[in-house]
């Protein structure tokens, strides 16, 4: 392997880091916050995508300039976040926050199940594509082969900016301290005054517009088509269960160790791409039980 | 003589390879419909019912078995090849006629003997070889070749018969990179990187619906389709959606002579008549599993009417419509199919080059070719890749092809 | 108290009679059983609070296990398929749980994921030997060596199905119910105090991942068998979810649960995806909410408390 | 200030509480006690919202029987659950005036709060700094009690506060506690206590809960060995 | 015949800047009660920890009967005879109370059997008796989520006692213990233990109970063992009175 070829394998092992990071950061956030493995996040991240290349076209078929893709990706974010995070807290898993907690894993399950179902139903069977964000932005030559701006430069800016704000916002702001502190203790933190009801509310909403920001950033890369979620919901679980408990550092550490493994795999050994985020996982876990940035909680005794 | 025909069609209704199940039920509605107010198969309406091949092999087989036991006269099964292997040894057990519409692998035939199991179309092999054949036509001294195909059975597959052929007809090929990115991947830049960085002649592709797309487009938007040219033998599928993604001058197959302007059929009359009735009602043009859909119907119609007529105008027995299935012909939108003796159709393979004309939002065909399905297809009691491997050079220039410029 | 039996008994007698009164639910109730001996490993484990997404794993090593062992030894004998399969599975538990059985809660879970992920690729990946995608076939065993037609042989697997239900539910109810299997379901509730009665927790969790490992494969060379094709969908991340699903549905923790919750998901499923193939997955997930929370304690549980108001007294706990 | 008509309080499906009626004025300072197992902690934690009461609660005038259990601190009510409940990612300080931070009380107020905190639990301004899940049991009730002392500007009600402390500590904060209600008139106190000794001449009335019932005491009985 | 049974070398332990065990060096005798007492935070619970394993010391030894046991995990020091009742129980939540003391009776005699019964173990009446003797037998059957914290203290030290121990380690076994209640409850327990000969430490901050049942005293501070000795000297210590007690009892 010479240079260019390993430099060429990190920039796309960067790129498509970046974006296994943005779809699995909401997550990461959920799981962190509420302690529930938000299995209808896949499709979430699927309407997200689905929303974003509809509006686009919709947009560009009045006449529009491509560049609009780029607000209408956080408008589509926030709609999945407002018009289906919201519902799926406020009417499903607030009502079995005490109950253990594969049922909620499970609710979420069902509404992956039934979701899946609405997608089709709404956007039928055939893929979709909507490029135009990505084209917007044109290409860039790296030794001879052509990248796109978007995915080589844009994606992992905003990987970056996703990670800061998010450490920024739950370190440092107040509604960052509430939201820990419901976390550990639901009934602690109502007992001094914390609506955590707001707070788990506010945090789904949150963590599903981030997965649907994270359809809406990979829209223009993939086509858009049934079953999509499936596949990132995997994926994101292995990102989540490596990076240790809601650690979102880690989760963009374990997406830089995933998309790099698995260019370099292609690279390489092409065979085991597949394979890239298990072994990844396995050899994490063997190491470090609690995840990579994840840390043993002892027992009070 | 029933009252109605009842037929259970397994397809795709969920899933990615919904892209074409869903079509496929739209055609077989369209197309029932339009038998029915004809009068039916011999008098008899046929009553069709679908069963989600995305619902998992349980509720296939369980479903499948049910709609037999509740009296269905004959089953249409399946797209996934998977799903033919365990539907066709239970449809034989049952003793209920099954039409392998739309599944591509070769080696059911090859590797058993079936009396009540039928498939009306080709299988991988003609359809590789064909590809095979038109890349060397039309691109005769390529030098380096890479694949990236799906990772699973038909992937894996179709290349196995793909390179065996390339090597038997042009030896001095060299294969250059094997990718095989997993099923359903949603990102292919690193294998574009690397083929960037590769440069070979032709990449062979052999995926379709979403995957197919996404690396097309990927592709497309890096420029790694104005250094290669792209062998893409499922493409047709895939023309309408790519839109002008897809460049000129890329190979295209379509698993058959399958195609919305199929040069040979497509004045006629009844062909016209089913393109504009099916994008009434899905707003698309008709894609091959549509075809496919119709060739089986059309076997179903063409065997009950042989073995009617065998029997001097009465209603067959079951054996009946079996025997009739020997050496039958028949016509769906393509051209005509031959049901081989060891069950296997024999049907004809289109090929066209890409070109964005203009006259359509999306790429159409050039330079097609239509390959005779007799040659192509690996004879009785032979196994595909043994016999792939052992075809030469001359037998390129042997097998009967039509060619149509425009 | 023989109400509460009566009407298990009764359960059990309508599904023995299935072949004579209802053939056209013979297979579905077949898989629906086998599916259930799978959940039922997969409930021990819930019994320890620990969810794996993976345990398809074990229900499609059993079902290759047989497919290899029929394959290089034509007409092997059913009890020999059966003893191979359920020893694959047991010996990949003990492999696979000397590994996990160190973690907990969402790292258990993920960390069996990726070993069924791991395995399935291998399944796809080595098609020479596996059949890929498509699968390999899995001839039909003979049964004291007789080759036997479909239906007889049906008939065989159907009762046999029935009788390793019984037998396998029984036996794990009694372990729940056992020294070991109360300390294996303190795991869930605390392993400090399990370490200060000198226990090791991991050595209590292996015992209940070896036996949840051996009723997975069970389930799985059953499947296979009735089917007589195995495919790597056995060992995808759906089907241990689905197991999980059936697992709660059925009432979490619960061995009957596991074999009603089966049945009733297997029904749904089949009849959903033939007479509203569209949305099959809507008409489940809705059936699963609605049980969630609705009846949180799974369909034993709407069982348990309409026996109660049935026989006017109220649980005592 | 504080009215229970007729309430009783069940956790599940299980009656623990029946029929209390109570009631507490203000600046009062009343000693809950009671066997193991009696409701002392069932009643704070009823107050408080958490559990599935029948009749009504008033506070302050207000029928709270049905208010969000997150509304009630604002009242001016501080709890010190009797299992600490401290939040382990934070520090001890930062556990201490959290409620303030919810509450949104400005700058100079909450230092005053926080002040008057370290003044009656000195030995928290040592381990201020110190993560929260790291501290011994008895240091982990003196930043609960710290952490209620934030809130609770009408009413202060603390479960077990001197469990498990040293007893020199024990009476000092008692000391303090009874300071802090005799400079500020207005705050109202609620103690379960097993150690009733350390309450003497502190609390003006004692309420004993037996079978789930109420009835006025005194702690002189109360003193068995 | 003074025989050790527990002894502690030199440990050495600090979390951060906080020393939780500095230089602490303990024996105690077969058959002896002793009484840890001190201010909060001084190291108490740390020590029963690293004698059990549950932390290692950065430095130093403890012995068992003569056997290096720091290098042991918990659940080996435990099969070896010690057993704990902890400052904040440790109790199987989902289990009854009378399970909890089953499964303590099962762990410690090995019981392996599948399809043996639990409920049916033979050494049930044991364990009901021993709930009885903490006060907790109107509960038995009781989940323990459904206990009072009291109820549950009792609970954790009935099943500690379960294990037939030969030391038994007690984290402030009386402290969230009615008042009322608490000397009856010692008085069984100590009667118990000393006719099963069990040597017992006990953490307590009730000095009346220290001065009752203690045969020795150890007052910790700040990780140090400050001083050791009878309960009458070491309760009067002016020292003792200042920085634990706050007043003579
Ligand atoms: N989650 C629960 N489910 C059922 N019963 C419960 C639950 N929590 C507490 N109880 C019961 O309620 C009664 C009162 O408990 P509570 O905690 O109020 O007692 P307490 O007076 O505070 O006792 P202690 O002094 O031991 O803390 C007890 O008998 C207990 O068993
Ligand atoms: N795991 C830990 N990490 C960090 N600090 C710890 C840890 N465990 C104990 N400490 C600190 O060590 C010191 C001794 O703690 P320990 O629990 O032994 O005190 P204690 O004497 O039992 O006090 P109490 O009477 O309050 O229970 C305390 O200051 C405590 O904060
Ligand atoms: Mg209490
Ligand atoms: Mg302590």
């Amino acid at each position: 392997m010479n240079l260019t070829i390993f430099l060429l394998a990190l920039f796309d092992g960067i790129a498509y880091a970046a974006l296994v990071f943005s779809v699995a950061v909401g997550l990461t956030l959920i799981f962190g916050v509420m302690r529930i493995l938000n299995v209808a996040h896949g499709s979430l991240y699927a309407v997200g995508a689905y929303l974003t290349a509809t509006l686009t076209g919709y947009v560009l078929a009045l006449g529009f300039a491509p560049l609009l893709a780029f607000p209408l990706m956080i408008v589509s974010a926030v709609l999945v976040g407002v018009l289906l995070g919201g519902p799926i807290e406020w009417l499903l898993l607030r009502r079995i926050y005490n109950k253990p907690e594969v049922l909620q894993l499970l609710v979420t399950f069902a509404v992956f199940m039934i979701l899946e179902d609405v997608q089709r139903l709404v956007w039928g069977t055939q893929p979709y594509f909507q490029a135009s964000a990505l084209q917007a932005l044109g290409m860039v030559k790296v030794f001879g082969v052509n990248y796109t701006v978007y995915q080589l430069i844009l994606l992992p800016l905003l990987a970056l900016t996703l990670l800061v704000g998010l450490r920024f916002f739950l370190r440092h702001t107040i509604l960052g301290k509430l939201i820990l502190a419901t976390t550990e203790d639901r009934e602690a933190a109502q007992s001094i005054g914390i609506d955590a009801d707001k707070v788990f509310l506010v945090t789904f909403i949150v963590g599903a517009a981030l997965a649907g920001l994270g359809g809406a950033l990979a829209s223009p890369t993939t086509s858009i088509l049934p079953g999509m979620g499936a596949d990132m919901i995997v994926l994101s679980f292995a990102v989540v269960a490596t990076a240790g408990l809601g650690q979102i550092e880690g989760a963009a550490f374990t997406a830089l160790l995933i998309g790099l493994g698995r260019s370099f795999a292609v690279y390489v050994w092409p065979e085991t791409a597949v394979l890239v985020p298990y072994l990844i996982m396995l050899i994490v876990l063997l190491v470090r039980p609690e995840g990579l940035f994840g840390s043993p909680t002892a027992r009070k005794i | 003589k029933p009252a109605e025909l009842k037929v259970g069609i397994t397809t795709f209704l969920t899933g990615p390879a919904s892209v074409f199940g869903v079509p496929a039920r739209d055609a077989a509605e369209i197309i029932v419909e339009k038998l029915n107010a004809e009068g039916g198969i011999g008098g008899v309406p046929v009553a069709l019912s679908f069963i989600d091949e995305g619902a998992g092999a349980e509720a296939l087989t369980t479903e499948f078995r049910r709609q037999v036991e509740g009296g269905a006269h004959a089953m249409m099964g399946a797209i996934s090849s998977g799903n033919c292997q365990t539907l066709a040894p239970l449809a034989e057990d049952l003793q209920v006629l099954n039409l392998m519409w739309d599944c591509g692998t070769q080696q059911i035939f090859e590797q058993n003997d079936y009396k009540y199991v039928f498939r009306t179309q080709a299988n991988a092999t003609p359809e590789m070889l064909a590809t095979v054949l038109y890349l060397l036509k039309v691109k005769p001294d390529f030098k380096t070749i890479a694949v990236v195909n799906q990772d699973y059975a038909w992937g894996r597959d179709s290349w196995q018969i793909f390179s065996a052929a390339l090597k038997a007809l042009k030896p001095d090929v060299e294969v250059v990179g094997e990718f095989f990115p997993k099923f359903g991947a949603a990102d292919f830049s690193t294998e574009i990187s690397r083929l960037q960085a590769m440069q070979p002649d032709v990449i062979l592709s052999t995926s379709w619906g979403g995957d197919l797309d996404t690396f097309i487009q990927q592709a497309a938007q890096r420029g790694l389709m104005n250094t290669s040219t792209f062998v893409i033998p499922l493409a047709e599928s895939s023309l309408e959606r790519l839109g002008s993604t897809l460049p000129a001058g890329h190979i295209v197959g379509a698993r058959g002579d399958h195609y919305f302007l199929h040069p040979d059929r497509r004045d006629d009359a009844d062909f016209q008549e089913f393109m504009a009735a099916f994008r009434e009602k899905t707003g698309a043009h008709a894609i091959y599993p549509v075809f496919h859909m119709s060739q089986a119907l059309a076997a179903l119609k063409a065997a009950y009417e042989k073995a009617i007529a065998a029997k001097g105008g009465e209603w067959p027995e079951e054996d009946e419509v079996i025997a009739a299935f020997e050496g039958l012909t028949f016509q769906g939108l393509g051209r005509e199919v031959t049901i081989r003796e060891d069950n296997q159709g024999i049907e004809a393979q289109l090929l066209g080059m890409s070109v964005q004309s203009g006259d359509y939002p999306f790429a159409t065909l050039e330079n097609i070719m239509i390959f005779d399905g007799e040659a192509l297809t690996t004879p009785v009691g032979q196994e595909s890749v043994e016999w792939v491997s052992k075809l030469t050079p001359e037998y390129a220039a042997s097998v009967k092809v039509d060619t149509y410029e425009k | 108290m023989t109400f509460r039996l009566a009407i298990p008994a009764l359960l059990v007698l309508a599904v023995a009679a299935i072949p004579f009164a209802a053939p056209q639910l013979q297979l579905l109730m077949n898989l629906a059983l086998a599916k259930g001996i799978a959940v039922v490993g997969v409930t021990v484990l819930l019994r320890a609070g620990q969810v794996s997404f993976g345990h398809a794993l074990y229900f499609a090593i059993a079902a290759y296990a047989a497919a290899f062992l029929s394959a290089s030894m034509p007409g092997a004998d059913l009890v020999l398929v059966l003893v191979v399969a359920v020893a694959g599975a047991v010996l990949s538990g003990i492999i696979v749980g000397l590994f996990v059985v160190r973690y907990r809660g969402i790292f258990f879970g993920m960390l069996n994921l990726a070993f069924s992920m791991i395995f399935w690729s291998i399944l796809e990946k080595f098609y020479h030997y596996t059949g890929g995608a498509d699968g390999i076939r899995l001839p039909r065993p003979t049964v004291f060596g007789m080759a036997l037609e479909r239906g007889p042989f049906e008939l065989i697997m159907f009762y046999l199905s029935v009788a390793l239900v019984l037998l396998l539910g029984w036996f794990t109810m009694r372990w729940f119910a056992s020294p070991a299997g109360q300390i294996f379901q303190t795991i869930k509730t605390n392993e400090t105090r399990l370490q200060y009665l000198g226990v090791s927790p991991q050595r209590a969790l292996l015992s209940g991942y070896i036996l949840s490992a051996a009723l997975c494969g069970t389930g799985g060379v059953i499947m296979g068998i009735v089917q007589g094709v195995v495919t790597p969908e056995f060992a995808w991340w759906i089907r241990s979810g689905e197991m999980v699903f059936i697992a709660v549905l059925g009432g979490a923790g619960s061995v009957a649960g596991a074999f009603v919750g089966a049945v009733i998901y297997e029904t749904i499923r089949t009849y959903a995806s033939a007479f509203a193939g569209d949305v099959w997955q809507m008409v489940l997930g809705g059936f699963l909410l609605v049980i969630i929370l609705f009846a949180p304690k799974g369909v034993i549980g709407i069982y348990d408390a309409a026996l109660a108001r049935l026989t006017g007294k109220g649980r005592s706990e | 200030m504080l009215e229970l008509s007729n309430v009783g309080a069940s956790i599940g499906i299980i009656p623990i509480l029946r029929n209390l009626d109570v009631t507490i004025s203000a600046a009062e300072t009343v000693a809950l006690i009671g066997r193991n197992g009696a409701g002392k902690t069932t009643l704070l934690r009823s107050i408080m919202g958490f559990t599935t009461v029948t009749g009504s609660i008033r506070f302050e005038g207000e029928d709270i029987t049905g208010l969000l259990p997150a509304k009630r601190p604002g009242l001016g009510i501080g709890y010190a659950p009797e299992d600490r409940r401290l939040f382990s990612a934070f520090t001890v300080e930062e556990n201490i005036l959290l409620p303030a931070q919810v509450a949104k009380l400005d700058a100079a107020e909450t230092k005053r709060r926080l002040d008057r905190v370290y003044h009656i639990l000195p030995e928290l301004k040592t381990m201020a700094g110190r993560p929260a899940g790291n501290v011994s049991g008895g240091q982990g009730k003196m930043v609960a009690l710290g952490r209620a002392l934030m809130l609770g500007t009408r009413l202060i009600m603390l479960d077990e506060p001197f469990q498990g402390l040293a007893p020199a500590l024990a009476l000092r904060y008692a000391e303090a506690l009874k300071a802090l209600r005799d400079a500020d008139r207005t705050v109202t106190l609620i103690i379960t206590e097993s150690n009733p000794s350390l309450l003497r001449g502190f609390a003006s009335r004692t309420l004993l809960i037996e079978r789930g019932e109420v009835s006025e005491s005194s702690l002189e009985h109360e003193r068995t060995h | 015949m003074s025989e050790i049974l527990l002894e502690a070398r030199n440990l050495q332990i600090s979390f951060g800047g906080v020393v939780a065990a500095d230089d602490v060096s303990l024996a105690i005798e077969r058959g002896k009660n002793l009484a840890i007492i001190g201010p909060n935070g001084a190291g108490k619970t740390t020590f029963l920890n690293i004698c059990t394993g549950w932390i290692k010391p950065t430095r130093g030894k403890v012995y068992f009967e003569g056997q290096d046991v720091t290098p042991l995990p918990p659940r080996r020091i435990v099969r070896l005879g010690v057993a704990r009742a902890f400052q904040i129980p440790q109790l199987f939540t989902e289990h009854t109370a009378l399970e909890n003391l089953l499964i303590s009776a099962a762990a410690r005699e090995q019981l392996r059997h599948p399809l043996q019964n639990l409920h049916r173990i033979r050494e049930r009446a044991e364990m009901l008796h021993l709930l009885d003797m903490v006060g907790c037998a109107d509960v038995a059957d009781r989940l323990v989520v459904e206990l009072s914290e009291g109820q549950r203290k009792l609970v954790d030290i009935a099943v500690a006692l379960a294990l037939r121990p030969k030391l038994l380690l007690m984290d402030e076994p009386t402290s969230g213990v009615a008042s009322s209640e608490k000397f009856k409850i010692m008085e069984i327990l100590v009667k118990a233990l000393s006719e099963a000969k069990v040597t017992s430490v006990f953490v307590e901050h009730d000095m009346g109970i220290v001065s009752r049942y203690a045969d020795e005293v150890a007052v910790w501070a700040a990780g140090r063992l400050q001083m050791q000795g009878s309960p009458e000297e070491i309760l009067r210590h002016p020292d003792v009175i200042r920085d634990v007690i706050g007043e003579a009892v």
